[in-house]
């Protein structure tokens, strides 16, 4: 079976989470690979949330807000696209790829923008296949288990590092 | 006479200054030693490790650890520790959160062998020798503790009672922290033993950081002259003050550099280095993408910057390759 | 309805959480298993209570809810259905019938997030699960919250005073409301002024607006500035401060009573400039009225043609036959600040500019008109009182009619404009009426779904209105016979009889479409409001709310919403008129409690979050050294919250931790 | 100022006059034209119809070959002009032709990256050379001569890049500028009988009558034309026209041959003598 990459999307209530609603009522068809959490403000998406998405196991994060000079709260895009740029190359510092994280304008007219940059992030980030951050935690420690339990044995005897 | 409390000092990977806070507490520190028995102190005195090995389980009150865990050793160590004290203090950035020794989770552990051992300008080693961790000499073997792949806090490892933050600790929260844990008087486990609040609550500039602090440009100490008086924000400067928890009386700005970050965020935030970004980035001049790019373009080095003591905590943990 | 409750125990200390998963007929249950959903989310830690429904929003529905709030003591509610725009306020209502704070719920968005757009069952089902398991982990988290209520300031601005403004702001007044109309041409009635008759009674135009007119002008509830527009909007629903810009029109307007001898005594003997008012067929002088009955009743000087303003050495003729003194040279823009609860947004549309088709010849062939200029051209006070000639003053022996210019076309607009076809009707009626001429109609299709349209259609075939079906590819006058010599010749393929046919004719009338304002997206701005790909203010709901707004307090009516008729436009503006007085004679809103606040003993008092509020909610309490949020000023975008670099601001229904959780369980397993 | 030049077949055929004077006008005005090396068939006409993918594959060469220059391509033919424009979008749009493409290439050793511009020799002039540059190169204008501006269908549809695709002005303004009044014609880019003149030629020669007979009425000396194929069909199927319909007598002349002429270069070098019918009257007064 191919790889399914899971997205976690943050869209605002105004433009992008209706947008989709348009997308519903519509009836376009999209990838079902994303999840969206709803907010008022793309403003309210706070770097943390991007990162616990990761963390938790998104493949991929997609942010969607009002185009600039549209938000609902005057302007709140704005202060979502300054930050993001400065998350974007923290995570590309970080090791996480380009186009796992995504920023896009979704006006509340545009259910269609909402159906080809779902299906278009989906094709990408299945391209760079699993990010499985969780999985990569577990792999990590892996080389801090076994001490634990030769320390906390009954008898322990003098512990050979030379592994 | 009762037996005194039994209290342990250990060190991980960390550069010393630890140890020199202890050592900072001047004359108090003769209050302590009165009060306590001190069963480990590697800088101080002569212990062995099957001593400690030999001692009965919870029979230390408390140890307190610094540093960040790089190798096996430190590894067993801690858990010795653990095993051995009813109460596990990390003490300090490294121990907290990883500290300056975590920005290595920025390389992987082969480059970093190659650069020290190889690459780095000054080394002479043709036949490109690495440390190894068993080594036959005369017959006997010889061990060294095996590197970790990378560094890790020492709550990643053991399980922690409390944290004294600080890059290092400052006397006066050593300090109190003592006094607590002598008098029983001891918070939530987990807790953090300085106030849950940002410094700027304790930073003499705080009154003259503007309302609207729009920067058009960041700048690095080295290349302004500072004005001892003015919110180092308010100057360009990268102060992580805002997003870093108070305790330390903001020696850092008192002395006219920014804060680092090095007391670590409050209880409130899961990631310093994001939430700090969240904050001063939203509100930069700029709003096309090519003239936000020229301001971030004013801090080089973002990982280095924000996270300069916490890259452990980062929930992104290192880089990945 | 699977059970998934046989006396369930809660062990943990978890809130009791109820899950409910709505089939909506088909709709959801159509592609997404909501059974097998149910019974995986009454596994899920907290959940007491689960089932599926064929229509949870029905009142069944709502009651089962409430019902098992009071027997399973439910603490925290989760509704799986349509999009919380839809019926987050249903399901937060039978929260609380049951007992519950209505804050403690959550919706799940499985319709038009899922059901309705995948196709695959398996992959729907299980992105039910992961958004169901979101909300469950969320809604532990959830506080009791109260919505917040606020007076709503009794007085309503209507913008735009054509018929939908006009009626709009009469219906208002009428119900004992103050209303302040704002237009921004010299006088109201709009479009519709400019109207010979009306399609299909062809009752004159005139006749039944400028009555209304005047009631507006002397309506006691009504304040009337015209020649004004509005330059800022403040405030939140119930509660707005508009200020309004009131253009100089160098005439007192309320020294002038009409009288027009100014006009009579401008240096200018003859009107010499372009009116605009008859789409440049007449003329006028730079001091002038629009047309006899234009409301207020007041002249404008024009400053771009009068003497006076280009040389400042008129011997200003008109200022002296005024015994008012009403001419004010000197005259300077005004601003005006507004309070008011709600507002009607009726600012119109405009016709489509003929010559971005350029191939139909309009401003290269003198023979070829828009239809707002015929709409002149037979209107018996338009500038050749109601004589339908050429520029060059001779009368046509035949027009052509095209249809759908600038509507129904990839290339310009996608959209029917709904009323060209009726309009052409009635234009074709009239020129055959006025002139005899032979009239031609090229149409694509016509559509005249409307009361008493199709009889009208029928009419006018019965009065030898010529009907082609197709669409015009050209207009041209390369004659190819000599019966086409001096003609305009309209190519067109008659997909009917299915060859082509070249039509020669004398008049060509191009009708053309409508179009949103060219300011549209500025002014849907300025009042927060959306519009939609082709640029018309977006309804809250196509069908539900199609006078309602995103924004609370803000309707729109008339064209300005779509290309709509005058039945129509009235209807709306009605309706828009009703909805402010719902709104205002509740007395009261509530306001949706997503606030946010700081956290006093928090807080450092950095002041990160002051300037990044648009609603300036947040100040600085000197005294205090903390920041604080005014929660009436807070609109709830939290985006002073995600940047608390000490994490000292929660935001009510986004707190960090709701978050967290959310895409925990998005994410978890 | 330097392009590459891509003849294509008509300019080295029936449309030789064209590439005479084309060449000659901008040896002129000083700019460098340099023959695409080794250029193959546009893939235009037949090709398109039978078999896409060759078409654009033999455009592509083309393109590939053109492309080491980075230089703007100048396609004097209306249908190379469209054909390698249309080879362009195709190539840009559609992932599937660009990979038969390229493979098609690649087994010539060559590739192409989609960034050489094709232009016609009006936009050059128009936008590159500039009106004012040409203006004070017109030695001897011409005036009291009107000509009918004709464009025929390919420069202007289905892209319009450089002009408006229902009422093109660009020859317009080169004529003007070179002191000739032009005459309103309706008929600019109206289908001058195309291949149809001789398979279809109830049908072809009719178009290509509408043409001359308008011009004729409009009081056009010449039809001015952009494009060898309308250039051939409504020069050269006059005797035709006439049998069939009425003789209408009228030149059909490229526009680089009017501006040649006002420019001051001789009638041979502009290749004013290959006309079928006798373009003499376009050189009247001089």
């Amino acid at each position: 079976m191919s790889f399914e990459p899971k997205i976690v999307a943050f869209f605002c209530n105004w433009c992008t989470y209706t947008a989709a609603d348009l997308a519903g009522v519509s009836r376009l068809k999209y990838a079902p690979n994303v999840r969206v959490i709803r907010v008022m403000c793309s403003g309210r998406v706070d770097p943390q949330f991007v990162m616990d998405a990761f963390a938790k196991g998104a493949d991929g994060v997609l942010l969607g807000g009002c185009h600039p000079g549209d938000c609902h709260y005057a302007e709140g895009n704005y202060k979502t696209l300054r930050r993001m740029r400065m998350l974007n190359r923290m995570l590309k510092d970080m090791g996480i790829e380009d186009g796992r994280f995504r920023l896009e304008w979704i006006s509340g007219a545009e259910g269609e923008k909402v159906k080809v940059t779902v299906n278009d992030m989906v094709a990408k980030v299945r391209a760079l296949g699993p990010l499985d951050m969780p999985g990569k935690f577990k792999e990590w420690d892996k080389e801090i288990e076994e001490l634990e339990a030769h320390v906390n044995s009954d008898a322990p005897t003098e512990v050979a590092h030379a592994r | 006479m009762p037996d005194k409390p039994k209290v342990a000092f250990y060190w991980c990977a960390s550069c010393g200054g630890c140890e020199e806070a202890v050592v900072d507490l001047a004359e108090d520190i003769l209050k302590v030693v009165e009060a306590v028995d001190i069963v480990l102190w590697p800088v101080a005195m002569d212990f062995k490790k099957a001593d400690i090995a030999a001692r009965p389980d919870k029979s230390v009150a408390v140890a307190f650890i610094n540093g960040a865990i790089r190798t096996s050793e430190q590894e067993e160590w801690v858990h010795m520790l653990r095993r051995k004290a009813q109460v596990v203090v990390s003490f300090g950035a490294c121990a907290n959160s990883g500290g300056i020794p975590a920005l290595a989770n920025q390389f992987k552990k082969e480059d970093i062998l190659k650069f020290v051992y190889e690459d780095c300008p000054g080394i002479d080693n043709p036949q490109k020798i690495r440390p190894q961790t068993s080594t036959v000499d005369e017959g006997r073997t010889l061990t060294l503790p095996v590197l970790h792949n990378m560094v890790r806090s020492l709550d990643q490892v053991i399980e922690v009672d409390y944290y004294l933050p600080g890059c290092p600790p400052t006397p006066k929260i050593i300090m109190s922290a003592v006094q607590a844990i002598l008098a029983g008087k001891l918070p939530a486990r987990g807790t953090v033993l300085s106030p849950d609040i940002a410094l700027c609550e304790e930073c003499k500039r705080k009154d003259s950081k503007p309302a609207d602090l729009a920067l058009a440009e960041f700048k690095r100490p080295h290349q302004v002259q500072i004005d001892p008086e003015k919110c180092l924000l308010a100057q360009g400067l990268v102060c992580m003050g805002p997003a870093t928890r108070s305790g330390c009386e903001a020696l850092c700005p008192s002395g006219n550099m920014p804060c680092t970050g090095c007391f670590g965020p409050t209880s409130r935030v899961k990631d310093q280095g994001a939430k700090f970004v969240s904050s001063v980035f939203s509100n930069i001049v700029p709003k096309e993408e090519k003239d936000i790019d020229a301001v971030l373009d004013g801090i080089p080095d973002p990982i280095g910057t924000f996270y300069r003591y916490g890259l452990s905590k980062c929930i992104l943990r290192r880089k990945l390759n | 309805m699977a059970d998934n409750n046989a006396n369930k125990q809660q062990p943990n200390g978890l809130p009791r959480i109820g899950f409910y998963i709505c089939h909506c007929g088909s709709n959801i249950a159509g592609t997404i298993d909501v059974a097998d959903v149910a019974k995986y989310a009454a596994g899920l830690p907290g959940v007491v209570v689960s089932r599926d429904y064929k229509y949870m929003c029905s009142d069944p529905g709502q009651e089962m809810i409430a019902q098992d709030i009071r027997e399973h003591k439910l603490e925290r509610l989760v509704v799986a259905a349509c999009s919380p725009n839809l019926h987050e306020e249903t399901f937060r209502k039978a929260a609380a019938k049951g007992g519950l704070n209505s804050f403690f719920f959550q919706m799940v968005n499985i319709r038009e997030h899922a059901s309705w757009v995948h196709e695959d069952k398996k992959a729907a089902t299980a992105k039910a699960k992961d958004l169901a398991r979101a909300a469950v982990y969320r809604v532990r988290f959830h506080k009791a919250l109260e919505k917040q209520q606020v007076p709503v300031d009794p007085n309503v601005l209507v913008v735009g005073g054509g018929i939908a403004g006009i009626h709009a702001a009469l219906t208002l007044a009428n119900a004992g409301k103050k209303v302040t109309l704002v237009e921004r041409e010299s006088t109201i009635g709009g479009h519709m002024a400019a109207f010979d008759k009306t399609f299909p009674t062809l009752d004159c135009a005139a006749c039944i607006l400028t009555p209304k007119m005047s009631a507006v002008k002397s309506h006691p509830n009504i304040t009337l500035w015209t020649y004004s527009e509005v330059s800022k909007v403040e405030g939140y629903v119930g509660n707005y401060k508009v200020t309004v810009k009131r253009k100089p029109r160098y005439v007192i307007e309320d020294l002038c009573v009409g009288c027009m001898e100014c006009i009579d005594a401008c240096v200018f003997k003859e009107p010499k400039f372009a009116d605009k008012f008859n789409q440049g067929l007449g003329k006028r002088k730079p001091v002038y009225i629009d047309f006899p009955q234009a409301t207020p009743k007041v002249v404008m000087i024009d400053p771009e043609t009068c003497i006076q303003f280009k040389t400042g050495k008129c011997k200003k003729s008109c200022a002296e036959a005024c015994d008012r003194k009403a001419i004010d040279f000197d005259q300077k823009e005004e601003v005006k600040e507004l309070q008011v609860g709600a507002i009607i947004l009726a600012t119109g549309f405009k016709t489509f500019d003929a010559k971005k088709e350029p191939h139909y010849g309009y401003g290269k062939y003198p023979g070829v008109f828009t239809a707002l200029e015929i709409e002149r051209l037979v209107n018996a006070s338009g500038p050749t009182s109601g004589e339908v000639v050429l520029r060059d003053g001779k009368h046509p022996k035949a027009v052509g009619i095209i249809h759908c210019v600038g509507s129904r076309d990839e290339k310009t607009n996608k959209w029917c404009s709904r009323v060209c076809c009726m309009y052409s009707l009635k234009l074709a009626h009239l020129i055959k009426e006025h002139s005899g001429a032979e009239v031609y109609n090229f149409y694509i299709d016509i559509r005249a779904a409307g009361k008493a349209y199709e009889e009208f259609y029928d009419k006018l075939l019965s009065e030898g209105v010529h009907f082609i079906r197709g669409r015009v590819a050209e207009v041209t006058d390369w004659a190819m016979t000599p019966e086409e010599e001096g003609k305009l010749v309209l190519r067109v393929e008659d997909t009917l009889a299915g060859f082509v046919r070249r039509v020669p004719v004398d008049m060509v009338v191009l009708a053309t479409g409508l179009e949103p304002q060219a300011d549209a997206q500025e002014v849907r701005r300025r009042f927060n409001i959306g519009c939609g790909n082709e640029g018309f203010f977006q309804e809250r709901h196509p069908k539900l709310a199609p006078v309602n707004t995103f924004t609370d307090g803000i309707f729109i009516a008339g064209a300005c919403q779509s290309p709509k008729d005058i039945p129509d436009t009235v209807a709306q503006a009605g309706a828009a008129a009703a909805e402010a007085l719902v709104l205002i004679d509740a007395g009261h809103v509530e306001l949706e409690p997503n606030t946010s606040h700081v956290v006093e003993e928090e807080c450092c008092g950095c002041k990160s979050c002051v300037p990044l509020c648009p609603y300036t909610a947040i100040t600085f309490d000197e005294a205090k050294k903390k920041a604080v949020i005014n929660e009436v000023i807070c609109k709830g975008c939290g985006v002073c919250a995600a940047a608390c670099p000490s994490g000292s601001i929660r935001q009510n229904l986004f707190e960090d931790e709701e978050i967290f959780s959310e895409i925990e369980g998005v994410l978890g397993k | 100022m330097k392009y590459l030049y891509f003849p294509g077949c008509s300019l080295k055929g029936t449309g030789k006059a064209y590439e005479e004077s084309l060449l000659a006008v901008f040896r002129a005005l000083g700019v460098e034209l340099k023959e695409i090396d080794d250029w193959n068939c546009c893939g235009a006409t037949a090709y398109m119809s039978v078999d896409e993918a060759k078409s654009y594959a033999l455009a592509g060469r083309n393109l590939a070959i053109a492309e080491r220059e980075e230089l703007d391509v100048i396609a004097p033919c209306s249908a190379c002009y469209l054909g390698l424009n249309k080879a362009q979008k195709s190539l840009q749009d559609h992932p599937e032709i660009r990979a038969r493409v390229t493979k098609a290439l690649a087994a010539a050793g060559l590739e192409y990256h989609g960034k050489v511009k094709v232009r016609h020799p009006l936009d050059v002039l128009i936008n590159d050379v500039g009106l004012d540059a040409i203006a004070k190169r017109i030695k001897s204008p011409l005036k009291g001569h009107k000509f009918a501006p004709y464009y025929g269908c390919q420069i202007v549809r289905p892209f319009a890049s450089f002009d408006d695709q229902y009422d093109p002005k660009t020859m317009d303004k080169l004529l003007a500028a070179a002191g000739a009044e032009n005459v309103t014609f309706p008929l600019k880019t109206r289908c001058c009988g195309g291949s149809l003149t001789g398979t279809v030629p109830e049908v072809g020669l009719r178009l290509a009558y509408i043409i001359l007979k308008e011009a004729k009425k409009r009081g056009a000396e010449a039809v001015v034309t952009v494009c060898p194929l309308c250039q051939f069909n409504l020069d050269g199927y006059q005797d035709q026209i006439a049998r069939k319909f009425e003789a209408v007598d009228m030149p059909v002349v490229y526009f680089t041959q009017v501006l040649g002429l006002a420019m001051g270069l001789s009638a041979d070098e502009l290749g004013l003598k290959r006309s079928i019918i006798s373009a003499d009257v376009v050189l009247a007064g001089r």
